[in-house]
């Protein structure tokens, strides 16, 4: 049994501008947490907003006997904005881990991680566990966002990564464009067998990442998928998308079940 | 002290009032990690079609206040992987076992009811009639008191097992379906299903659900569901199973204080999904703190 | 930027598409220090009758999740004191005036319309047509098109006021209705009225309200309201007035996208007593965000 | 113009069990209130709960240029759970001040206020501005609860009464019985002309002080009713009481407009 639990905030600031980060004690069984994987968060009492709201994991630690859940999130809407104004001791019901994480092989030897946004979340705590369990693997993280002040999660990632290349779209740092551009320039280091992509961000810019990696092994590159929730734990069907078969399961996939995480290859953008 | 719990539907013996509502509850076995299921009265499973069906095109869900739309399109794995996939795990967990079914036609309908009626494991088949009937030009089976009562007795005679008739909230009277399903047969009836309703992005101007329309559900419509469900109590002898927005046991014993024999919780499953069971904790508290003995002596007793 | 609010609903303009809904705004005067009456489209007064009603006995209020059941029964000081002690007041603040009407039978309406037409300050008559028609074994006039349009037809010849018709959501298919109304002669309609609900005291296992039901208003409602309101729009050519749980210009917004050429803001007003302005300075920026110059380039523009 | 105000928590304890006083800073507009006016309250954004709460005012002062509005309140419901969470702080949105107060006239001499429960809120109000306001009338308080832990607000009226007198059904405190019948006991020190009855509890308590009073000239007593509300300002006609007609206005009677506080002789309290 791992039935909901009210769990306690444990300190909670902005970060970048609009980005918050927030700690949370939980049970302990979030330490099995895999990279990817995400909790469904509600505020505790009224249906202001009603349903949980998911958000990756962005880290798992422990101190003694208490383990903490790190969630790095932007506020967009009514729910964000209300976990925002929490404070240090407020109550939240969670539920979690749910949902497939990232496949990392391995004999993966180079791993890229492109991060559109608050994508970095999910592939912040992708990178420190390559570097904690696959020791030697480099990690090459690629994020992008609107402008320099909009790079969440930075700090961070250039403690557990090789390397990080940075992106803006106004250029204000780092490469003028698009992170998936970005990554283009770089593509002949991506070649080889032993290298891994994982990404996550704005439909737009999967979209892209599929095109520029086109033709490419199937299991070439991994990603994180966000589509609206309302049970995280594959009950309500409503948070489908429309997946390749891979020979079993394909069509309308749920996102919370059977993802977020999906090959690259198998996801069908549309329009 | 001891509360009797256990409630009869169509012959069927629930354990305790509390069902989990079609469509919110999966095929069971998504629940498994949250809740003791075996000590559901009852489970109802996803809508069942004669074919799997892919449903509606993502975005299906959208938040509303206090509820939520759905336009999931009914995507469901079709009667016979029900009962190859999912039924062996559903014998397994000791609660009454309920399959909800619907069709575009009577010979759907039928058909799928008669399927399940062979398939050991099955108690109860609740038939949901909101459904379009497409060759009636798509109006709905269950806004229509002659479609609604023909269907019911096409799925009564095709089925060995007892019928339970889900009703739409989107008619003008309740009642007139309600009666109509009672004649042709009909076991009990459950209401309420969502309410249609609609919801648009004014940054994009487009509707938020691909499909234009959902269902809604949640705590917003419990006010009309108690009111339908109060009504259909006073419009027929069969047993009338209540939803629609039930969150706790106190919103549960509004429905059962109204009349309604059983209860189904849906919505709220997804807020907490393990709440099924607090619910039944909560009843049984709320009798025993008051000297009831059998939650039969409870139903029914709205004073007005 | 300076934008075009003004709408024009039966031939009479309103400076902005933001009305305050029957019931909800009194007489207006229970405003007056709350904000300024005079920037409103339009004020909806509380329905009026022929003779003064007393309404149901209390309690008639209960809260709901997100919204709220009214059992009140209309009371109201009855067309004459109306035109005496309220319309003097009323004609001095500047903004559109509609008396909402309603009555027990075709001729009740036709004697209550008659009169505030002959009365200098009335501008738009608004025919609420939720009320049970008592000749008639006490089937609602809204939930029977072939009534809707009866009424609808005596009270336009009575009447030399264009005529908005408000239609009740209790009801199979709305779009019949407006049809009906439309066919009649209506110059507009407005829905939606309030769902009919139910809330329980489960300790004293009572109906919360003295009148058993009531009729749930708030944002509860609103997605039910928005699909019917789109559902009619794509029904009728006449301008539709929409309301149903709108608590800020975004709800608004999401009404006139749908194609509603105004709207209405009922229980809001209880919430926040200025919220109207609120809203009529919202709808403006966002159109000036923009760069839309006029309310009528954005009213109907869903992609769908 | 007198619009909602969002209202900030200067402070907020518990007092008796499951009785908190909250104080909040107001806009000076509130200085104007008369005892028996109350507030409509609600949480800054969100639905739960929807409508606002009404609650007399339980006292208003002036710290250099703030006012400050005090209102007493018993948890009972999701509303005022709601409110005993909130911190010093937090925001809240309130209307008023609302309704019609009690009138004293200049005259009285002897002031009886009979207060059952948390009804005791607008009668400390009035306690402290008739002490205030005609100096040398006698204030004597009877003050009734369930038992002696549930005796809220009696520290204060003790400091602002003449006299106090305590009832509680289980006879822990004071008289063993009903507030009034502690004041039947009392009756024949409140026969003058100068005399004056004010009244707020449970409808049972005031409809026993209706019979009590029976045969008292009109004006003797005057009560504060308490209904259900959502727009307080006398639009949405929910909170209707039956009144006995003055000539003037009879029948179902606004409670937050020509109320809450009406001629005890004049309410029809019915079964
Ligand atoms: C598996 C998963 C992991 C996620 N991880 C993170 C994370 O680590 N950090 C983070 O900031 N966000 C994350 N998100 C997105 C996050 O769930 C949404 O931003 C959040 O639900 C918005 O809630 P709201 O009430 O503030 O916005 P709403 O008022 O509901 O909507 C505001 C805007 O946000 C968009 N939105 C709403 N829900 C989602 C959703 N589920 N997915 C994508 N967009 C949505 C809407 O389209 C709308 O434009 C994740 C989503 C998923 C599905
Ligand atoms: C003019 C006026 C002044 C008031 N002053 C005070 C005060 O100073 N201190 C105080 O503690 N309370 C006061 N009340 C009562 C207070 O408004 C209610 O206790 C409160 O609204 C309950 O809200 P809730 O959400 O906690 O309860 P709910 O969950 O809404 O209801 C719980 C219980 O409270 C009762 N209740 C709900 N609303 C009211 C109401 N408006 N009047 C009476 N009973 C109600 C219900 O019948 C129910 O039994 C006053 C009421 C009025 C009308
Ligand atoms: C996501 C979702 C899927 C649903 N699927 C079905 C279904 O397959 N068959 C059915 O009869 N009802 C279905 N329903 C309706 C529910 O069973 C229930 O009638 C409705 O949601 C009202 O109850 P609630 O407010 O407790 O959720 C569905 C509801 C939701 C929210
Ligand atoms: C307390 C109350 C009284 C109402 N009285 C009337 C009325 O007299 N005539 C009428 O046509 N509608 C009446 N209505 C319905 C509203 O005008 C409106 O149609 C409904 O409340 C839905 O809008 P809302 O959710 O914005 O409140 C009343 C609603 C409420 C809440
Ligand atoms: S969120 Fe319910 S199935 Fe995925
Ligand atoms: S609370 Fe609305 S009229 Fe009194």
């Amino acid at each position: 049994m791992k039935p909901e639990t009210c769990a306690k905030i444990f300190s909670q600031r902005e970060t970048v501008k609009g980005h918050f980060l927030m700690i949370v004690k939980a049970p302990v069984s979030f330490r099995e947490a895999i990279p990817g994987q995400f909790i469904m968060v509600r505020l505790e009492g009224g249906n202001s907003p009603f349903l949980s709201r998911p958000f990756s994991i962005y880290s798992i630690y422990s101190r003694g006997d208490d383990t903490f859940v790190e969630i790095f999130y932007k506020v967009v809407g009514k729910g964000t904005d209300a976990f925002s104004r929490l404070r240090e001791g407020a109550s939240l019901d969670i539920l979690g881990p749910l949902g497939r994480g990232f496949d990392v092989p391995a004999s993966c030897r180079k791993v890229a991680l492109v991060a559109g946004g608050i994508g970095v979340a999910p592939l912040s705590f992708l990178a420190q566990r390559c570097g904690e369990d696959i020791p030697g693997t480099e990690v090459i993280c690629y994020l992008g966002a609107g402008s320099s002040e909009a790079l969440a999660g930075l700090d961070r990632l250039e403690k557990i990564c090789s390397t990080v290349e940075i992106s803006t779209d106004d250029g204000s740092r780092g490469y003028h464009g698009s992170v998936t551009g970005l990554l283009k320039r770089d593509m002949d280091l991506y070649a080889d067998d032993d290298t891994r992509i994982y990404s996550c961000g704005p439909r737009p810019m999967l979209r892209g990442l599929q095109e520029l990696l086109k033709g490419r092994p199937p299991g070439t590159c991994q990603v994180s998928l966000e589509e609206r929730m309302a049970c995280g734990i594959g009950a309500c069907l409503g948070c489908v998308a429309r997946i390749r078969s891979d020979g079993e399961k394909g069509g309308m996939v749920r996102v919370c079940k059977e993802g977020p995480v999906f090959d690259i290859d198998r996801v069908e953008f549309g329009e | 002290m001891n509360v009797k719990m256990g409630v009869d539907i169509g012959g069927v013996t629930l354990k305790n009032p509390v069902m989990t509502a079609s469509g919110t509850f999966g095929y069971g076995e998504e629940y498994a990690d949250y809740l003791d299921i075996g000590r559901l009265g009852a489970i109802v499973v996803k809508g069942l079609s004669l074919s799997p069906r892919e449903g509606n095109p993502p975005p299906r869900i959208i938040e509303t206040a206090s509820g939520m739309l759905n336009a999931v399109g009914l995507q469901n794995v079709g009667v016979e992987e029900f009962i190859d996939k999912k039924l062996p795990y559903l014998r397994t967990i000791g609660s009454v076992v309920v399959a909800n079914i619907f069709g575009e036609s009577v010979e759907d309908y039928v058909k799928v009811a008669d399927t399940l009626s062979n398939a050991k494991g099955v108690d109860l088949i609740e038939v949901n009639i909101s459904c379009p009937n497409v060759r009636k030009g798509g109006i709905a089976f269950g806004s229509d008191p002659v479609l609604a009562g023909e269907v019911t007795r096409a799925v009564k005679s095709a089925s060995g097992l007892p019928v339970i008739v889900k009703l739409t909230p989107n008619v003008t009277d309740i009642t007139k379906i309600a009666r109509s399903v009672e004649a042709a047969g009909a076991d009990a009836v459950s209401l309420i299903n969502t309410l249609t309703g609609m919801s648009i992005d004014i940054e994009k101007r487009i509707p938020h659900l691909k499909n234009i329309t959902g269902g809604l559900s949640g705590p917003a419509i419990k006010p009309v569901a108690l009111r339908m469900v109060w009504e259909t109590v006073n419009a027929v002898s069969i047993p009338v199973v209540g939803l629609g927005g039930i969150m706790n046991a106190s919103d549960a014993l509004e429905f059962l204080i109204a009349g309604a024999r059983a209860v189904q919780v849906g919505t709220a499953n997804f807020i907490n999904p393990s709440i099924a069971v607090d619910i039944i904790d909560g009843i049984e508290n709320y009798l025993s703190d008051r000297g009831i003995g059998d939650i039969n002596d409870l139903i029914g007793t709205l004073r007005i």
